[in-house]
């Protein structure tokens, strides 16, 4: 017994180097040779996957891509869950995307890139990317007034009075659905308070696991139609929808992450409580 | 809440819900946010008495002790028997963040305490003007101590602007000087894991102060105490005497108060509705 | 596989390489890619903004077809002409002359527009969407009598207790006007624990995000060793193994503490 | 003076009761102005501050090389790529297309020297293909340009990469400074172990009855510690495990059943209901802390933004 304490309390001062190889093994080797684990939709997941569902035929869904290449690992398969599960019922959903972030402009164009070889979309018709516009909140609330003044030309600088399925479309209650792509600020928040509240079109919403916990209040006063939740979340979309994708694969990694980190949590502790108790003694 | 405070505020809320009711006959008036109107107004109306009587005589208003402050006492305390220094992080933010504001005031009142126990203090600053802010702070509190030999300008001293660049310096400094006490007080980001850890390393007292909402778990586990969000703005308010600060948080005291009495309220005027004995819901009628 | 796609890879499989060489220690790799960050992202926010910003928005309504400007230069951008944007163009470059220290006073015209702008924004939002609609879903269903009592997982009359009594009681931990002491003590320490549990939550979650976007680096790096990419990832690795081994042998580290 | 504070102090107070009471007034005029034009001077203003803020970086590197401060080589490569990606980005349109005519074949150039090169090799073989240059403004996010190549192949893996360092740090701060030192601690601990295991696949393999045995043991080191008497112990661990193995036999050892000690669902009702009470304390007590900032900022009771001189 007394030679596991020492294990315990000498690999606590071991060099830092060691931790850092076992948490990157953790996550690699899982990667490597991928290992097939059964997938569980917890209830927010459910209650995207069942708002996206009841839109009504021929809407209007606005997406908007709030994210970086930093964070693009974890709600890149949301929005592309999103775009798929809209465009494979093909009940004349049209989908116009903004971004709020400057590189959510690439992330949107990356998504229409991989969406366009699976479904064949005409621009202007079937989709529009309407682009970038900084200002945080104040577009969120510009969007809710007047559309058409925050986005006179969409991201290929052609006129919104030139594209056909703009007409009609003058601010957010001309939309059915809402969904944000969310990695901080401004994401989720903003949409909430400037986009769904006041105008009470329905929101739904995919955050990066760190912002989960702050948005959460809103699912449960109903201001927000169910969160998808970080990777995991992104992954339990992707099995409602049946199309498994990259937040699939990487849950077996995910699931060793985890549970390395809770052991060295465990053990750490324990080193605690063993060098505690031993100089309480002397 | 005294009752000089409740009949005023009683008389105040009737004032506004008249005028809000006055302004909904103009159509220039948005009825439908009447109820947000009339709670605005009232926070308005809280925040400049509340600061007014602040401005009377701030030595009155009553604030409960801390326990993360109190600890700061019993750190400075420790490194003084043991003639180590003391470690103070204002954060690696602009001036411009209210946290980083929040975080000076603080240092102010640690550096009064290591002037009167003539401890040692470091504090190494990510912006060149927080280390000005710093610095006249410090300087302030040496003088009102009488022990303007003691302060120099060193103490206060300019790292990096980059995130990781600062972390690795402070854990330098930390594994150099092996301070007693390692105080984190401002706006945090991924670092903070960095900072905890090392001075955990070297067995130091840490104590911090934040209201990141994402860095309060990391430093609840790995720091003896920590300032979470608003105790954090109200424990910066208090010392620095300001009585727009300390009207501020007696605002938000005055306001949850009254926000709790609204749950209750609703609570059981739904339960009224939801057993039919009331006819109509209030919850509908909150804008 | 076009040869700027190759290129392209082998670049970012360096970069990523270069940061990660961090974790062995702090080296010449970590502070090329570093700095390089630093520089590339500075202009990359100065143009990305100016061209989906100033370009369509502000000079499109100044140099509008139908403005006075007309003769001179014309971007038509879908706006008629507005001579009020000449106020947000003078608070701009008033911000950008601030640069220098004699004048820096210059940004604060353009800071107290945003603040004073964000301030009208955020006080309404936040009052609106994150307190009294908080509050008005605290007060729970108790009596519809459509709940059960206890049910796991789903809704419950339980739950709506437990929510109930937890958030008012957090709400009180963070109430400064009275001491905690004797049963008020008690109720506010009920307060801690569930504030205590909301930040192991947030904790979980925030593990929970930096694994993924490791995973995220690592399909990268995985993707990029194909041959398809001519083994960018092993290259690299092999190379920057070599350069960093001879430069710490050279300058050994100084054993820290 | 007055240019320096008042007139700031009274640009915050205008516009900041403007758009805060604009909220409850319903003339057109008033709400097209805060609306429209108010939010667009504010992305205006906003991307000027930008601007500002990559000036004064490079203001800071130049410093450093000036004055040769340690690490100043550094500070040229710094520099160096923000000129390359800011003629990039400015001066070069880095994006012709080249496309045959009623077909949706189409390929990107760097370089128009590239395009027209592509365009002969194509009329060699018959084929007549027209270049058109990308606009102005849309030439930084065209697929196959060289704004975009750069974007994908320099900012995206760094900015990426600063982020999953963090994972490392996470992985030894668990080890080295993540203490159970008193109840408050521990709480969070647990719940964010739940959560953590609660929420990835390999959670739901957990049996209920494989957590009810490793409860049984943990109570048992626990009596042992703090009774300090054998009898109890070995008393409570015998009791405690065959009666786990009595319900389950009864029970059938139904992977999920009972639901409290199934991570998943355990994991569910924390995330919902009592973390859901502490979240949102903590919202409406920021809430309120933004709403009272904000206030102060435009009656003028803090200024804070404009510093103290």
């Amino acid at each position: 017994m007394r030679f596991l304490e020492d294990i315990i309390v000498k690999f606590g001062s071991v060099d830092r180097r060691v931790i850092f190889v076992l948490i990157g093994l953790a996550v690699l080797v899982p990667l490597l040779n991928p290992i097939d684990l059964a997938i569980r939709p917890t209830p927010s997941s459910q209650r995207v996957y069942d708002a996206v569902d009841s839109i009504p035929d021929n809407s209007k869904v606005l997406i908007s891509f709030d994210y970086g290449p930093s964070t693009k690992p974890e709600i890149h398969p949301m929005t592309l869950g999103v775009m798929r599960h809209i465009l494979s019922q093909d009940r004349g959903h049209k989908i116009y995307i903004t971004c709020l972030w400057p590189d959510g402009l690439y992330m949107a164009k990356d998504a229409l890139k991989i969406i366009n070889e699976e479904y064949d979309l005409v621009e202007y018709e079937d989709y529009v990317l309407l682009g970038f516009r900084p200002g945080n909140e104040a577009v969120v609330k510009g969007l809710a007034s007047d559309l058409r003044k925050v986005f006179t030309v969409d991201a290929a600088q052609k006129s919104i009075n030139e594209i056909p399925m703009m007409e009609g479309v003058n601010n957010l209650n001309d939309f059915q659905f809402i969904f944000t792509g969310s990695a901080g600020y401004p994401g989720t928040f903003e949409w909430v308070q400037y986009g769904a509240d006041p105008t009470g079109v329905p929101l739904s919403s995919g955050t990066t696991s760190i912002q989960v916990n702050e948005v959460m209040p809103y699912v449960q006063s109903g201001q927000l139609q169910g969160i998808l939740a970080g990777m995991p979340g992104a992954a339990e979309y992707e099995k409602l929808i049946d199309t498994p994708g990259i937040a699939i694969q990487g849950m077996a990694a995910q699931s060793y992450g985890h549970v390395v980190i809770v052991l060295f949590i465990i053990l750490g502790n324990l080193a605690y409580f063993i060098t505690e108790r031993r100089e309480r003694k002397y | 809440m005294d009752n000089k405070r409740v009949v005023i505020y009683t008389v105040g809320i009737l004032g506004i819900v008249i005028f809000t009711f006055i302004l909904s006959q103009f159509h220039i008036f948005n009825s439908s946010r009447s109820f947000m109107f009339i709670v605005l107004l009232t926070v308005i109306m809280v925040l400049f008495n509340e600061i007014q009587n602040a401005r009377k005589d701030s030595d009155s208003i009553f604030l409960r002790d801390i326990p993360g402050l109190k600890a700061v006492e019993e750190a400075v305390g420790r490194s003084t028997e043991m003639g180590r220094p003391i470690l103070y992080v204002p954060g690696i933010m602009d001036m411009n963040e209210v946290e980083t504001v929040a975080g000076v005031i603080i240092l102010g009142h640690v550096a009064q305490m290591t002037a009167q126990y003539e401890t040692g203090l470091d504090v190494p600053v990510a912006r060149a003007i927080v280390m000005q802010a710093a610095r006249e702070s410090c300087k302030e509190a040496y003088l009102s101590q009488g022990r303007p030999e003691m302060f120099n300008e060193d103490m206060v001293h300019y790292i990096s602007d980059d995130q990781f660049a600062y972390a690795a310096g402070v854990n330098g400094i930390m594994q150099r000087d092996k301070p007693a006490a390692c105080l984190y007080m401002g706006k945090f980001y991924a670092e903070s894991l960095l900072f905890a850890e090392t001075g955990n390393g070297i067995g130091a007292i840490q104590i911090a102060g934040t209201a990141s909402q994402a860095q309060i778990p990391f430093f609840v586990t790995a720091c003896d105490y920590t300032l979470m969000g608003e105790e954090f703005f109200a424990a910066s308010a208090y010392l620095s005497r300001k009585p727009e600060l300390i009207g501020g948080v007696k605002t938000q005291d005055t306001v949850k108060l009254m926000l709790i009495g609204l749950i209750i309220v609703c609570l059981v005027m739904r339960a009224l509705f939801d057993l039919d004995i009331v006819s109509f819901n209030l919850l509908d009628m909150i804008g | 596989m076009p040869f700027s796609t190759i290129l392209g890879a082998w670049i970012a499989v360096f970069l990523t390489l270069g940061i990660f060489s961090y974790l062995y220690r702090d080296n010449p790799f970590y502070k090329i890619a570093e700095h390089i960050f630093v520089g590339v992202s500075a202009a990359y926010w100065a143009a990305t903004f100016y061209w989906t910003q100033i370009y369509p928005n502000l000079f499109g309504r100044l140099f509008a077809v139908d403005s006075p400007f007309a003769s001179m230069y014309v971007l038509d951008k879908g706006h008629e002409y507005n001579g009020l944007y000449f106020f947000p163009l003078l608070l701009g470059i008033m911000m950008l002359l601030s640069i220098f220290k004699q004048i820096n006073w210059m940004a604060r015209w353009g800071i107290a527009y945003t603040v004073g702008i964000a301030a009208g924004l955020k006080t309404f939002g936040y009052l609106s969407s994150n307190v009294i609609s908080q509050i008005k879903s605290t007060a729970v269903d108790l009596f519809s009598g459509s709940l059960p009592f206890f049910a796991m997982p789903g809704d419950s009359i339980f739950n709506n207790i437990v929510i109930f009594i937890g958030t008012i009681s957090a709400l009180m931990y963070f109430y400064f006007s009275r001491e905690q002491s004797g049963l008020y003590g008690r109720f506010t320490r009920l307060g801690i624990y569930f504030l205590m549990i909301s930040f192991g939550a947030s904790f979980g979650f925030a593990v929970m995000g930096r694994i993924s976007l490791l995973i995220g680096r690592f399909n990268d790096l995985i993707l990029f060793s194909n041959p398809s990419y001519n083994y960018g990832t092993f290259w690299m690795l092999g190379l920057i193994i070599v350069v960093l081994g001879y430069w710490s042998f050279q300058n050994p580290e100084i054993k820290e503490g | 003076m007055i240019w320096k504070r008042y007139i700031p102090i009274a640009i915050v107070g205008f516009f900041g009761s403007l758009t805060l009471f604009g909220w409850f007034i319903e003339n057109e005029g008033i709400k097209s102005f805060i609306d429209d034009d108010a939010t667009q001077w504010y992305d205006i203003i906003a991307s000027f501050a930008i601007f500002l803020g990559a000036l004064n970086l490079l203001k800071l590197q130049f410093l450093k090389v000036l004055k040769r401060k340690a690490g100043w080589e550094y500070s040229v490569v710094a520099i160096l790529s923000f000129l390359i990606v800011f003629v990039i980005g400015f001066f070069m349109r880095g994006a012709f297309v080249v496309d045959i005519p009623n077909t949706d074949i189409q390929s990107t150039y760097f370089t128009q020297g590239a395009a027209e090169e592509a365009v002969n090799h194509l009329k060699d073989s018959g084929i007549i293909a027209s270049i058109t240059p990308a606009q102005w403004g849309a030439h930084i996010q065209t697929e196959g340009g060289l704004f975009k190549w750069m974007f994908d192949n320099i900012f995206t893996p760094l900015s990426a990469t600063m982020f999953a360092l963090l994972a490392f740090y996470v992985a030894s701060a668990s080890y080295r400074a993540f203490r159970a030192r008193n109840f408050e601690a521990t709480l969070l601990l647990l719940a964010g172990i739940i959560i953590m295991i609660g929420r990835v696949p390999i959670g739901s393999l957990i049996s209920s009855w494989m957590i009810m045995y490793l409860l049984v043991l943990v109570i048992g080191i626990l009596i042992n510690t703090y009774f300090r008497s054998r009898q109890l112990v070995f008393g409570w661990v015998a009791l405690g495990l065959i009666g786990v193995t009595v319900l389950g036999s009864s029970m059938g050892w139904p992977i999920d059943q009972p639901a409290v000690f199934y991570l998943p669902a355990l994991q569910e009702w924390i995330y919902t209901v009592p973390n859901l009470a502490g979240a949102r304390a903590i919202m409406i007590g920021i809430g309120l802390g933004v709403v009272v900032t904000s206030l102060r900022y435009i009656f003028g009771l803090e200024k804070s933004y404009i510093g103290n001189q």
